[in-house]
């Protein structure tokens, strides 16, 4: 395995991501959209395509920068910094490792537009209140030679600005059964597909997709019928490693806006940073993060090198960001006093996204149990 | 009258009877909410005629105030009646007939610090719901050192003239009246120099503008000053002693909000309200944190009730009211924080399929911050229970 | 119910105490005691049985002082703060509140003697790591008129010093039945029974106790064969909430040590108790000691008041007590450095003390699920 | 010889014969303990022939102290040289041929500050275990202030005299030398008057004696010095500095303690080893602590890894070897607590069916307190590297 310091490619790609996300892509422009009940700002997103980070995980041939998940994960992370909001990790991570597992001509097409930011796609797996894959109740009924796919899905990312949808839905077996699932990758505008956006605390969009017998081909399946978690797991995984990322930037986020804080706000005719118990559980954050960062690190040198084994490092590089931004957005509001409750101020924002993201594919206890089954317990 | 056994049984069979007849049926056994609450004051606007009638007929006996002299309104129980009003209200689940700010902050402050004219001009139209109190304790910028007062008040010879700035005055914007911190000697070291002063909201120069939380719409306000003249006979107790009127009051609004931990959930085991949500309970981790949470939750209802009877017993709570307001408050953050988990993606919207939680959850992260920080209040009990040296 | 403050008998009762251990049980006789090999020193159990502390729950006719559960937790809590070692838990608590629920003339003898100090019960319930009567293998079998005792027992707290030992085996049924478990009164000196006393870290008297086909007859059954758990059950629980009330005496003991270390001992040219992330655990171990005085208070409230519906407030005792002496051990060592981890000072004691304590009749785990039961989760 | 791909194959492919050929095969694949380490010095036994042959062949090629040096008794490796070498060994499952603070500690602070007679002196002698030195920091009273030197070396023209007392010297009662941080000016601020000094623990006036712990018997010893002569040229770099020389030392021991976290339990899952303890991954409190402390063993073992590789690269870790200290000695003392409640009742004897878990436990309680305390860490980091400020 390669090391976990970043290449300098690595720290360029990061310096300029970090400059982008600043400039470009401030929490001031969450809030802004937010206002005007807009999801993300499309010229940020068009301005991401330019500069290839709509084709990180898109090979060469399709267009793409093709520059693999430690990459993906290291602007995952700038964005989290100051919660830039885009379609990123739904289409750019997910839908980008999902679709390059299918070998079609149609899925190199997507790839391309992806890679082109023309494409918006979203993933429509959980219809519970926690990820669950293997829950999937979903039907998609044979119908001459498509489907017929009925049900609820929710916590749709990007599900309502999406313009292709991947779906898993049960073509065997009942809900629970890890078998018997299958992928399609569907149109959002297709007749009987309702899409209703949540109003989610992290202004965000999460949409909930309603299915009316909803047609699909057998073209709009992706690998096999009753195999779909084969060609998904990449993307899912991908997709988990991608939102830890972003967690851990959300977590230094809020802690880089809480300590600069700490250094300029007097009371008591002191800094508060001085004082020392705040001194020792900011101490205490930044070690949190370290350790934190070198899961992440980890689990995209993982996805990059040997993904076939990557469950163990994604699923530790999730728990830990998880856990790490519930501490971080915490501590910032606590830390921040009276003014940190006030929507005027930015870190409530940090502390809403912090919360979304860690349901997002799976929460602090769904990947703790994954790391515990694959260490044996 | 003594408090003899016999007098006692019979106040409880009379105070049970006039609750029965007085409280309408209708009041009663609802959960509480904004909607069930009775603010009074100038612009109030009853929701039902059955609160009106209720607070009329409490007005009537001065049950209020319970433990007020008669002369002001109350009805001059004492300690032992009032427990029993209050056994009895449970019992027969009546909701108070009026909550305010006056009842709970500025009538004990007037009571202990006031003259006869401020006791007389005040505490009777906030028993009747007249006049809406709030509170002008903080200021921009000041934060937990709500010592450092940049409010100023200055001696006009016949008048005050105020000028400065306000935060976190809940309800400011539908209260009557303020009492505030203002400075009134800008040389004299921090906590000399601060008086406590009443004034009438409508008087000219006296503006607010509510405050947007994290959690949403919340009651808080800016209130801005702006060369208000206050008449010098709304100043309460010394000129430039107020901070002694404020350490007083700050040991109430303490017992209050962390008393906020232990009537949420109606009452219901945490474990149940996650039962509900099917499946949650599966999760070693949900269910190790449900068990920690009911278990600290338990035994703090137990430390609420042994410090009410220590304080009905006549022995101060004090500097311990500190660790209430600390431990409540965070234990209610950990409670949210849990439910949050337990109903993942279901939970997330501002309004979802199990209501507010999530505004809920947010607005929590405020209770350790508001009446003194739990950080202040740690510095309290480190310095003052245990009694830990400062070098 | 009556209030959770303590009465002026119950304040007078705790200076008593308070006094007594202070004077005559100091940590440094537990100190000697090991250094001896001794599990207690017999001295002070007789003048214990002098105050009429092993009569606190023997009834006046007797010749005990009944004074409750609530009087009994207030010994054991005080006990607790100075780690005094003898047999009152097994013997003036769990053996005397089962033996009242007898009504033989046997067991009326049998608490006259405990009254008086003349007799030392243990209570033989535990085979495994953990607290579970009902997981009780150890097999009873009938043999004429009587029984023959087979199996091991192990954790017997004053295993090796008592003189009669209450005994729980299975008449019926399979290990892990609730049903089928009889309760027996058997002398210690029995053929067959061996004693090996376990060298436990407090320093405290813990015996495994084998029995090879031990006779017992009848006569030492205590209440209905097949049904032991109905007299065992008030003895275990008066156990475990004056377990609770010594764990915060330890608890309390382990506080106070450490913030008389803080304010004594000098670094960096300040007193350490002065730093402020010092102070701020020190009120925080402050204010869970509080909280669980509540708790404790309330179980002995209840134990006395309405005794069938106990389980809730003395495993809530239980649980609380274990976690608050777990911390107040963890951060009595840290913050006295290095020195609390010599043997020549005494907070190490108190951490020994407290893992045993926690573990005796169920430990946090065990408790915190019976408080969920309870609450219907 | 350059570092390129091709010299560090060879490298490698060399490093990987010569410890096949010289590392008897009894020594491999056993269990790091008391009994396999080989810590050399003038009473040294060795508990058998393997070890002698092992640490003579390493000794014959430099490699007791890689990157020393050859004139120093090194091999004189390059940084990538070396790292190859640790990984061939731990590969081949070889132990180290000898451990030694001389090798650890001493070494580096004499190939820093030490004179060319010190290090020819010294050096050698260490790589070759035949002086075993220990370490003479900490002093009664002076705890996590390490600086608080009492200790003094008064300058007595040809010779220091020194008086004192030290604590926590591990294992001087079986070292030959000591290296000390001694007083020698009185009237300069506390950081500036200490020096380095090397004592041989045959001069007269040196005695020792060892310190019982919660935990049982220990390494560590109480040191007395009652008027210890001492030449003059066993005092290293300037005289007063000393600090300079302590700060550079702290960072490796810091570097030691909480890698200590990692290699733990075997390099066995937490949960496979509590999976053996029947039962009691059933408990939803067990079960989640465990998880929680797998998560973050993991984490922490990259973490090492990460600041490893950064070291080895060439970028130094400075101050954030604070927070390897404190996450891994906390770290490690979670994972004890939570085996001992796993544990029950089985795991509470001194020596019990689990063997010595419970020492163990004890002794993992020291781990946040020497090499500098928890809070000491957590200072550091909060002053140098997130740069707080002091008022």
């Amino acid at each position: 395995m390669t090391s976990l310091l970043e290449t300098e490619d690595e720290v360029m790609l990061r310096d300029a991501a970090h400059g982008f996300v600043t400039d470009s892509a401030p929490v001031s422009k969450l809030r802004a959209s937010r206002d005007a009940g807009r999801a993300f700002d499309p010229a940020l997103w068009a301005e991401m395509a330019q500069m290839g980070w709509t084709g990180v995980l898109v090979p060469e041939d399709c267009g793409g920068a093709d520059m693999g998940h430690r990459a993906a994960g290291i602007l995952a992370e700038e964005m989290g910094r100051t919660l830039a909001a885009s379609p990123f990790l739904s289409t750019a991570v997910v839908a980008a490792t999902t679709l390059r597992g299918v070998a079609t001509d149609r899925a190199r097409d997507a790839l391309g537009k992806i890679a082109g930011g023309d494409l918006i796609y979203a993933l429509a797996v959980d219809e519970g209140r926690k990820h669950a894959p293997d829950a999937t109740a979903m039907q998609a009924e044979r119908s001459g030679n498509g489907f017929r796919l009925s049900g609820v899905k929710t916590f749709v990312a990007d599900g309502a600005s999406a313009d292709r949808v991947l779906v898993l839905a049960r073509t065997a077996g009942a809900a629970g059964d890890a078998q018997g699932l299958t992928l399609f990758d569907i149109d959002a505008a297709r007749a009987g597909l309702t899409r209703d956006r949540l109003d989610t605390v992290d202004a965000r969009d999460h949409a909930r997709l309603t299915f009316d017998t909803v047609e699909a081909t057998g073209d709009d399946v992706l690998g096999e019928v009753n195999n779909g978690m084969a060609i998904l797991q990449s993307g899912l995984r991908a997709g988990q490693a991608a939102m830890a990322a972003e967690l851990l930037g959300v977590a230094g986020g809020a802690y880089a806006m809480t300590v600069g804080y700490l250094k300029e706000r007097r009371q008591f005719d002191r800094t508060i940073g001085s004082f020392q118990s705040l001194q020792h559980r900011a101490a205490h954050l930044w070690a949190e993060i370290e350790v934190t960062a070198s899961a992440i690190a980890n689990a995209g040198r993982v996805l990059d090198e040997t993904p076939d084994q990557a469950q163990l490092a994604v699923s530790l590089a999730k728990a830990r960001a998880a856990q790490t931004a519930d501490l971080a957005v915490r501590e910032g509001v606590q830390m921040h006093g009276g003014i940190g409750m006030t929507d005027a101020y930015d870190i409530g924002f940090y502390m809403k996204r912090a919360r979304v993201g860690t349901e997002w594919l799976g929460d602090y206890g769904y990947h703790a149990a994954q790391v515990a089954a694959a260490r044996g317990f | 009258m003594a408090d003899t056994d016999t007098a006692l049984d019979a106040f409880r069979a009379d105070i049970a009877q006039w609750i029965e007849t007085s409280c309408p049926a209708s009041l009663r056994n609802r959960p509480m909410g904004e909607d069930t609450m009775v603010w009074g004051g100038r612009r109030w606007q009853f929701k039902n005629d059955a609160q009106k009638d209720w607070l009329e007929a409490a007005i009537a006996r001065g049950m209020t105030a319970p433990r007020w002299p008669t002369e002001y309104g109350g009805a001059g129980l004492s300690r032992a009646q009032e427990k029993i009003y209050r056994e009895e209200m449970e019992r027969l689940s009546a909701p108070p007939p009026l909550e305010s700010f006056g009842l709970w902050m500025l009538g004990p402050a007037l009571l202990a610090f006031g003259n006869e004219e401020q006791k007389m001009q005040h505490l009777p139209p906030i028993t009747r719901g007249e006049i809406r109190w709030c509170q002008g304790y903080s200021e921009p910028g000041a934060g937990s050192d709500l010592a450092n007062v940049q409010t100023r008040a200055e001696d006009m010879g016949d008048h005050y003239l105020v000028n400065g700035q306000k935060i976190w005055t809940s309800y400011a914007d539908q209260a009557d009246w303020i009492f505030a911190l203002v400075r009134t000697d800008r040389d004299a070291p921090k906590h000399l120099g601060i008086s406590f002063l009443l004034m009438d909201m409508d008087t000219p120069g006296i503006t607010t503008r509510p405050i947007q939380l994290i959690s949403g719409k919340s009651p808080f306000c800016e209130t801005f000053f702006d060369n208000v003249r206050v008449p010098k006979e709304n100043l309460v107790g010394t000129v430039n002693k107020g901070w002694d009127i404020a350490k007083y009051l700050l040991t109430h609004e303490r017992e209050m909000i962390g008393g906020g931990a232990r009537g949420l959930l109606g009452g219901r085991a945490l474990g149940q309200v996650l039962g509900d949500l099917e499946g949650a309970m599966d999760d070693p981790v949900i269910r190790a944190e449900a068990m920690a949470c009911e278990v600290n939750s338990l035994a703090f209802a137990m430390t609420m009730e042994r410090y009410k009877d220590r304080a009905e017993a006549g022995q101060g709570v004090g500097n311990a009211s500190a660790m209430l307001k600390y431990y409540g408050t965070e234990l209610n953050k950990r409670r949210y924080e849990l439910l949050m988990s337990a109903g993942g993606s279901e939970v997330l919207e501002w309004d979802g399929p199990h209501g507010a939680l999530a505004p809920e959850w947010l607005r929590t992260k405020a209770n350790s911050i508001e009446g003194g920080t739990s950080e202040v209040m740690l510095d309290i009990i480190a310095k003052r229970v245990l009694e830990l040296p400062s070098r």
